[in-house]
Order: C-alpha cells, then structure tokens, then sequence
C-alpha cells in the first residue's frame, strides 16, 4: 500500500474522529445509553469486511473466520439498532410542552448568545 | 467509473450517514431521526459491499445463512433483554464486535501475508491484539455485572507487571512478525496473549467500574474497526471507527469526571485497594433509626414536597413502575414530586432516565443534580431508593474517601430523609455512608420494589383517612 | 485523475465541511468578526498552489498567473492573521472575573446538563 | 516514504491546525490559541511546499520577491486599516483571494489542458467562474461599502434574466470546453463573463446588504478553494476550502436570520424594491421632539440606569471611545451604564463587539439583545447612538415592513429615549422609524462623536453643582 494512500486515510481517520469529538461532546446524559447502544450497532460496520471475506475466499479457515466474523457483527447491527429504537421509542415525550431534556438539547444546539443569556 | 468506484461512493455515503446519525443524537428530539441515518447508512453500505467483484456464488450462500443465524441471534437480543441488563448487553456487543474485527483481521495475514507491507503487518497485528483484547475483557466485564463473576476486584502483588508483561509479549511478537510475516505461527500466539490480557485488565477492576471500562474497550472496538480499515483501505470503516472511538473515549471521559476518578485509577484497580481500607461492612460509625414503611408513607402524604433519589437499588429491584405509581399517589394528594437523577446513579449514563423514562415518568419531572441541588434545604421528604454513594456526604469533606470530590445530590440538607434498601450494606464504592446516620435520616429496609408498593399502597388506601 | 481519488477527495471535502459547520455554529457572535478575518487568512492556503506553479513552471504567462497569485495570497495571508491578532487583542479581559463573553462560550462548552440547568 | 509523503505529512498536519484553529475559536478564553495553531499550520503547510520537487531556482527568486511584495501590502493592510473599515478591508481580501484562485485554476488548465479529463476540466472551469466573481464582486462589495460607489440598489427591469443570462453562458462555454479542452481560446471569455457576472451580482444589492452577500462571497472563496484542491488532489486545499466554505455560509445564514431576510431577498435585490416604497425620507408620521445635549446630559447624571444602544452612527462617527468616557463620567456618578448590543447592529456581525473592546469597554458591560430586553422598562434613559432599524419598533407589529419580524432592541418601552443621529434621515433598511414620534423619545441631532464628547463633559464637568 503506499504511503501516499496511507496518509490519505490518516487525513480522514483525523477527521473523522474531530467530528466524533465534536459532536459526541453535546449530547446530553439522558442520550448516552443510547448512543452507547447506537455506536455499537454501528461499529459493526465492519461486517463489510467479513462479507467480502466470506464471499470471495476459497481457502476453509478463511471461510470459517469469515462466516463467524459476519455472525458476529449481524448480532450487534440487528441488536444494536433495535435496542437503541427500544430506548428512544421510551423518550418519547408524553405532553406537547418541550421537556426539560430537550430544552437542554435545544440549549446546547442554540446560537452561543442565547446559552450566554442563560450562562451570565 | 467502474463498479468498485460506485461502491466507494455507497461507502461516502454511509460514512456521512453515520456522521448525521451521531449529530442527530445529541437532542432527544432528533434522536430518531438520528438512528434512522444511522440505519440507512448502514444499509446502503451493505447492499453496496454485496456487489463487491467477484464473489463467489457459494460465498452469497454463506453469507446468508450467517446473516440469518446472526439475526436469530441479534433480535432476540435485541427485544428481550431488559433496560436493567443493558450494561451487560452492550458490553456483550462490545465482545462480539471485538471478536468479528480480530477474525477478519486473521483471516487478512493469512491470505496476504505474502505480500504485506511492514506498516500493514504491524497496523494488523495491533488490531488484532485490540479486538481480542476487547474479545476476552467484554465478556469478563459483562460477566462481572450479570454477577456471574465476582464483583469484588481481585488484587495480587505484581500484577500490573504481569499483565503488561502480556501485553509487552504480544506487541513483541507483532514486531517479530513485522520483520518476518512468514511465521504464520505467531498469530495464534498473539491472539492467545490478547485474549489473555482481556482478562487480566478486567480482573483487579470493580465490577461497579464496569461502565467506565465498558465504554474504554468501546473505544479499544472503534480504534481496532479504524486500524482494520487502514489496512483493507476502507473508508468507510475508518470513519465508523473513529467515530465509535471518540464516542467510547468521551463517555468514559464523562464517566470517570462525573465519579472523580482518573483513568490511571479505574484501569489499575486503585478501588480494589480502597476497597481494603473502607471495608464492605458499615455499623462502626454511632447508630441509625429504621422506621417502618408507614411511618415514611404518612409523612411522604403530609408533605409539601417530595424528593425521590433513584440508584443503583432501584435498577436491581427493576421498581421503576411501582415508583411512578408512588409518585401519581402523592400528586393526586397534592404533594409535588420530583426526581433528583445523579450523573453516575445506577452503573451506566443515563440509566435511571431510561428506566424512569421505561415507567412513564414525564422526564419534566427529572431533575439534574445541579438543577435540584439548591432545593434541598426547602424539601420535606427526600426518598432515597437503593440509591447510595451518590448521597454519600463523606465525598463533600472526607478526604479520605474513595469518592472525596464526587459532587453528590445533597439530600441530607432536606428535613427529613428516608433511604430504602435491604441492609446497611455499603454501595459499589464499598464505603459505609455517614447519611445513614444522621438524626434526620431513617432507615426503611426491605427490597426497593416491595417497599415502594407498600408505600404507594398506603399512600393512595388511606386517602379518606386523612381529609386534606 | 482516478475516480476512486476523487472520490476519496469528496470524502475528505464533506468531512471537513461538517466540522466546519459543526465548530462554526457554536463560535459566538462576539468572536465573528475575528472569525471573518481568520478564515480569509486560512482560505488564503491557495498560496501552495501558486507557489508551486510559479516555483515550477519555464512558461512564461504561467509564471505570471502564478506570480500574481502568490502576491495577493501573501497579502491575505500576512494582512489576515494580523488583523485577527489586532482584534483579539482587544478582547483581552481587562479584569480577572470571567466576562459574560467568556462563560458565554463556556456555556456553549460545558456539558449539555449544565446548559439544561439553565434553559430549564 | 518518499518527498511527496512527507510533504502530503506535512499538508495532514497543516489541516488539523486549521480545524483546531477554528475549533478554538469558539470561546474567547482560546480563541487567541486558536489563531497560534491557525498560524503554524499554515506556516508549516508553506515551509512543506518549498521542498515540492523539480523547483528551479529561478522559481525560488520569484517566489521570495513575490512573498516580499505580498507582504509589503499585506503588513500595512493588516496595521493600518481601522477598525471601523473591517468590512471593507474583509472583502478587499476575498477579491484578491478570489483572483488567486482563478489565476492558479486558469494557469493550471493551460499547462494540463492537453490532459485533463472531462471531470477535472468542468471543476476547473466552474473553479475559474467562481474565482473571478468573487473577485470583481468582492471589490463591488468593498467599493459600496467604502461609498465609494452609489451605496443605493442600482436595479432595472429584468435585471435578474440578465445576471442568470451572463452567467448561463459562462457556464455554457464551460461545458464546451469540457466538450474539447483544445479551445484554450473560450477561457479568457470565461474569466470575462466571471467578472462581469461579480459585477451585475452587486449592482441591485443595497451597501447595507453588503456584510451578508461578504459572507457569501466568503463561502464562494472557499469552494473554489475546495474546487482547486478537487483538480490538483490538494487535501489541505480541500479542507481549508470547506471550512472557509462553511464559515462564510453560516455567518450568512446568521445575518440574514438576524434581519428575518431570506438569502433570494437579498441577492435578487428585493431591498431595492422595498426602498421604492418605505421612500428614505420620514416625516410625515406626526411630530417629533428635538432636545439640547445639556438636557440629556442632565437625565442621564440624575438616571439610576442607563442603557447606552450603539448602531452604525457611532462606527461612522468613530465615537467608540468618546462612548467609553461617557459611561465612565456616568458611572463616577453613581449611574450604572450597559451597553445592548443588537446582533446586526453596525455592518458586520460583532462590529460593536469589536469596536467597544478597542475603547476597553470590559465586556461585562456589553449585554445581548435576549440579555437586556427585559429589563428596558426598568430603565431610565435609553442613548441611541447612532441605531436606527435596530430599534424600530415597526419590526415588531407593522407587517408591511422589510424589517418586520426582525428581532429589536425594545427601547421604547424605557421611560425615556435620546436618539442620537445627525437627522430624521432613515437607515440602511430606508424606513422611517416611528420610535422617533414616540412621546417619550427627544431627538438629538449631531455627529455621534460631537454630541457624546459634549455630553461627557456636561456630565462630568457640572460634577460639583448637582451634590450626590
Ligand atoms: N452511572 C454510571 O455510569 C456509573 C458507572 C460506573 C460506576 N458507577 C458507580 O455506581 C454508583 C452508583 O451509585 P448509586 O448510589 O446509584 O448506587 P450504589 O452506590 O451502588 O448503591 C446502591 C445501593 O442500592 C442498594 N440495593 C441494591 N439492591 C437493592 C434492592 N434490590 N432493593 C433495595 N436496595 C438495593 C444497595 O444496598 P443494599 O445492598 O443494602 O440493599 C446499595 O447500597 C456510584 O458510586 C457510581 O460511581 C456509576
Ligand atoms: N451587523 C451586520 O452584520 C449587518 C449586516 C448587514 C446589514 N446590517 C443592517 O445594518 C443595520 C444596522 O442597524 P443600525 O441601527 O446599527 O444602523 P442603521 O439602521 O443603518 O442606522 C444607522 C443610523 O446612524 C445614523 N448615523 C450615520 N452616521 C452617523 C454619524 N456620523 N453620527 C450620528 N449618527 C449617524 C444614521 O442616521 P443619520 O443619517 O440621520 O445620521 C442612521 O440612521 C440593520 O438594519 C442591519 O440589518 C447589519
């Protein structure tokens, strides 16, 4: 592999992981859970890897590491996304006034001045 | 453009599918819109990935029955366990995910191995010793908090070198197999010493630090998808890594804060140590008042104002539902009932809000710490319901306390407190609480859920009794 | 040029246009002009292209174009940073207690609880 | 790793500067850290550059020479330009930005054009296009605001079919020449319909609009940028362009909100159409009262609070630090002094902000418009200086207006107003402002700087006659 193209997915893993950062920092403790479970269906992204594996290989071990690999990582899609939908299907709020949880959300998302009126 | 550049851009896609999906998490109001990115992002890098060249038609089989057997597995998973389990559920997935991202990391050395370069070698090999690591310490971890595996650390002399000796092996051998990637023989030899160093990491850490640790082998799970993706050259797999990196590192991050505890701390079993010193059993410290539930019922009904302090206890004896009934039974008597939710109450972020949320508390009714703790001093009754450190006044002064600076609720500024668990057991920091003690504090004792019922009960039954 | 680079590239545009919008969203008003004047000094890094054009190129309107664009890439490079130098310096605090500014920002910083705490 | 991966190295790091940067820029307590890391990621992207390989030393000369000739204008532009011209100056940078951009895009299809693909020729053309727009429209933009040109809408009918005219064609050319590179001739025909599109884009646009369409031409600048990156495989130009590209966005979005006006209204010159109605001149609304400084000056010393509401006239006036010697006449007084600071007050986004801070106003003084509204009625004296549109109550209940439903600074609700402004003359929305009429508001005419500077020493100098 060349440098050049390893330096490349450098660039976007820092990137990425900015994003993360950012993002990840502003969402409210009532989300965690959540989000814990959101990640962990979507780090199982890597279930492309093991079909590409299981699909292509002719070699047995390979086979055998592959199918489990895509096992594996379907567990998690299907449970991860299921439970995650569980959870927030809970948030739901039960009245029209915005609840506290998401007057915080829309807090952090507001322009800086409007959390500087509260803040000061 | 040929077929594996419309992949890519399938790949681009789903990446910036994952990014909103994350971005969409941060309101609730958002949050289902967000998982709904998540999701078709997700599919669409599948679909994308089934077009791959040449596939095998064998291969398609494989794959589906795999994804079929995987589905059995997931939605059960997914659909029946309960929200109190969900710290064990995630760090199963963690175990899972770990283990899919160190196979297919195998399964790569063993068919290029021939013509890798160092720097992939050496990326492949740090990626698998990351997800068994993951692997092994997942399972301990989920072990530990299903209590199928003692809670308790488990501490000896020399064995923090010992298991960076393990680890310090595995990343030799990697180094070795970097230098000659013919030695297939290593691999297993490495996956062995990362599986192994899953479970020593696990072992001295308290099965109350889970949820940090959770969160960390997240972290460890994202960066291993991101090395992998380094060496396959997928994009998409850096990005979902890097995001599920950050994402795992932050919450622990906030974890860690929120219990004033350092990673060095959580990771190198400082609490098995404390443990030591504060001894499980509490007593000792003067003398406590218990008071039998009426007694707690009445004043609760006569009160302006009602504090529940939701913990741990609440999520073991799953009494969310009974709560909610005790908190419609004072409303209807007119008191104001509120619930003072502590960052790190119960064993991951969050947890009492899903459950809370699960029974149908309106979460205007949830209160952060910094928003209830000024309230105090004007509360009637404050109710503590299993929960324990985080009403601990030891974190305020005691500097000798395991969880000195903790910023805790301040519940034994209220009148009158009552605290409902089984026994003068200590909590997950293994320390007695001086709350218990206080003049204005009694002791109800029994299981979260009966005693909630009997309070509700009493609450509501002898309505006509009092007329208010 | 290879598809897959461009590709590859759109990757990298639409990652960094997302932490562009996420951190750009969150600067607070106070800081925008200071913002304008930075970001001119940053897009100013065309400088690179036209550095090697001019350092490369025997041809002679090239050298022109090139030489051209390194001039007033310079001026926006140099004039920018100083600018946003100059404006920040003004904002220095003139007293120790935080300025509403400041908690401001933090307010936007800080964790979306404590922002709640307020907004509820 | 080769010269180029070092260099590409260098570039990576260059970009993460750059997003730290901005990152850092969020809170004024970073923000200067934000400029350093600004600042060495560029300086260590240029200092890369310079080892690109096959450079002549001839090249060098001319690069040397033609940094010192850029920084022989830029020192001087960056020291010398006063605050107040910040706007001009920002979109003087954007022209030559601009042109940079197209030049290198123009320069590198003449010596590629032989072999460009299709894809690389179309970005390179639209790259081109929109390089030279924004420069001639960025110096239009410059030109208005400098009033150097006609401040006023210049519109004609049919005004936009011509605009969209120009460019089309522009556009055309371009896919002609993705059709056969070979006709190198169409690009000086497309740089010309770039530039006179940049032209027509400003012409019906009000100078007071000119702050929002600045923002726009920034984020213009940074596609190109990104454009220019796509075609030389640049990252570090890809990046640096979607963040400028987003920074200029959102500052526009941010504008426009702020006025309750729609990016169409504002770049197809619907300000121009509602200048013909509102007419500049105001009047006709019954009559207003004119008061002598000493008056005012006499309110305020005698006021408990007084609220000071800067707007365009005092950035005209220059009068920021004569304002800041007020309010320090006021407060030896024993009057408390704040500042409210419209988010459009001024012409650019944080122009009081910023000229305030340069007067050492201490920011704890300068209040948001959601910060002090309420308390305008608890207000004694209101100084408007040099507000207009900011403080038009029209925006609150007349539907018809251009500014209606754009948030104000509710100054009329205080128990009495001085307006401070040189004559009934309207501002930059060209409408009268009916809070003028008010009973309780008394006008006083003059420069901003004069009438302030007088009422200092009124306020000040009669020190002894009124005893505290
Ligand atoms: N939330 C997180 O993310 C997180 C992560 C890691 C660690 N932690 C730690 O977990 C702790 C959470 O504090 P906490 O106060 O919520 O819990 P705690 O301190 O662990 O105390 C829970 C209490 O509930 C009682 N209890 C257990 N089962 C019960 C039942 N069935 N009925 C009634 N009572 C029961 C126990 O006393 P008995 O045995 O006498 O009944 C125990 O003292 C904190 O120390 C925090 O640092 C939290
Ligand atoms: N801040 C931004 O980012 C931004 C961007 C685009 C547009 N705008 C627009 O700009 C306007 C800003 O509102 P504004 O109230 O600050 O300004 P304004 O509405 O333009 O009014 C400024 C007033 O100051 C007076 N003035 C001018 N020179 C003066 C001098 N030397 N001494 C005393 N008074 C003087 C003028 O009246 P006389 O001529 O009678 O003196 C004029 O009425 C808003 O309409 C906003 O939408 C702002």
């Amino acid at each position: 592999m060349s440098a050049d193209l390893i330096i490349t997915n450098l660039f976007i893993f820092s990137l990425a992981a900015f994003v993360g950062f950012e993002v990840i920092r502003r969402i409210p403790k009532l989300l965690h859970t959540p989000l814990m479970a959101l990640t962990n269906a979507l780090s199982a992204i890597a279930l492309v890897a093991s079909i590409v594996i299981l699909g292509q290989t002719e070699t047995t071990y390979a086979k055998v590491l592959g199918f489990i690999a895509v096992v594996c990582s379907t567990i998690n899609v299907v449970g991860g996304f299921i439970i995650t939908d569980r959870m927030l299907r809970m948030f739901k709020p039960r009245e029209k006034r915005p609840s506290p949880a998401e007057e915080r959300a829309a807090g952090t998302a507001a322009p800086a001045t409007t959390d500087g009126a509260e803040a000061a | 453009m040929d077929r594996m550049d419309w992949i890519n851009l399938a790949y681009l896609v789903g990446g910036l599918g994952f990014a909103m999906s994350l971005k969409w998490m941060t309101q609730p109001a958002t949050a289902r819109r967000g998982l709904l990115a998540g999701e078709i992002g997700f599919g669409i890098a599948i679909v994308a990935t089934l077009f791959w060249p040449d596939m095998t038609s064998e291969g398609y089989i494989l794959i589906a029955v795999a994804a079929l057997i995987g589905s059995a597995i997931g939605v059960p998973l997914g659909v029946w366990v309960p929200m109190t389990a969900m710290p064990q559920r995630i760090a199963l997935s963690h175990a899972f995910g770990g283990l899919a991202a160190a196979l297919v990391g195998v399964a790569h050395f063993y068919l290029e191995s021939d013509h890798l370069s160092a720097f992939e070698t050496g990326v492949l090999g740090i990626e698998m010793v990351l997800g068994f690591l993951v692997f092994t310490g997942s399972l301990m971890a989920a072990g530990k908090l299903q209590e199928w595996l003692p809670q308790r650390p488990i501490v000896y002399p020399g064995q923090n070198a010992v298991n960076f000796a393990v680890l310090g092996a595995a990343l030799v051998l990697v180094i070795v197999l970097i230098a000659d990637p013919s030695l297939h023989a290593l691999v297993p030899i490495i996956a062995v010493l990362g599986l192994a160093f899953g479970v020593f990491l696990i072992v001295p850490i308290g099965g109350a630090d889970m949820p940090t640790v959770i969160a960390l082998l997240n972290s460890y799970a994202g960066l291993s998808a991101a090395a992998l993706g380094l060496v396959l050259d997928s994009k998409l797999l850096i990005v979902a890594g890097a995001l599920d990196g950050a994402s795992g590192l932050i919450l622990s991050i906030i974890m860690c804060r929120a219990m004033n505890r350092s990673f060095r701390n959580v990771l190198f079993g400082a609490f098995g140590a404390v443990d030591q010193v504060g001894g499980g059993e509490a007593g000792e410290q003067g003398t406590y008042r218990s008071a039998p539930v009426d007694e707690a019922a009445e004043l609760m009904k006569m009160a302006r104002s009602v504090v529940i302090v939701p913990g741990y206890g609440m999520a073991v004896a799953q009494a969310q539902h009974k709560v909610r009934e005790l908190a419609d039974a004072l409303e209807s008597e007119g008191v104001e009932v509120r619930f003072a939710i502590h960052p790190v109450a119960g064993r991951m972020p969050g947890h009492m809000n899903v459950l809370l949320a699960e029974a149908n508390v309106p979460y205007e009714q949830l209160l952060d710490m910094d928003e209830i703790n000024g309230d105090f001093p004007q509360t009637d009754v404050v109710l503590v319901l299993g929960a324990n450190d985080v009403v601990n006044p030891a974190a305020r002064h005691d500097t000798g306390s395991p969880i000195y600076g903790m910023p805790i609720l301040e519940v034994d500024k209220a009148q009158t407190v009552f605290v409902v668990k089984r026994s003068m057991r200590a909590g997950f920091a293994g320390i007695e609480n001086e709350l218990f003690f206080n003049e204005n504090t009694s002791m109800v004792f029994g299981d979260a859920k009966a005693v909630v019922t009997e309070l509700a009960t009493e609450v509501s039954g002898r309505r006509d009794a009092v007329g208010l």
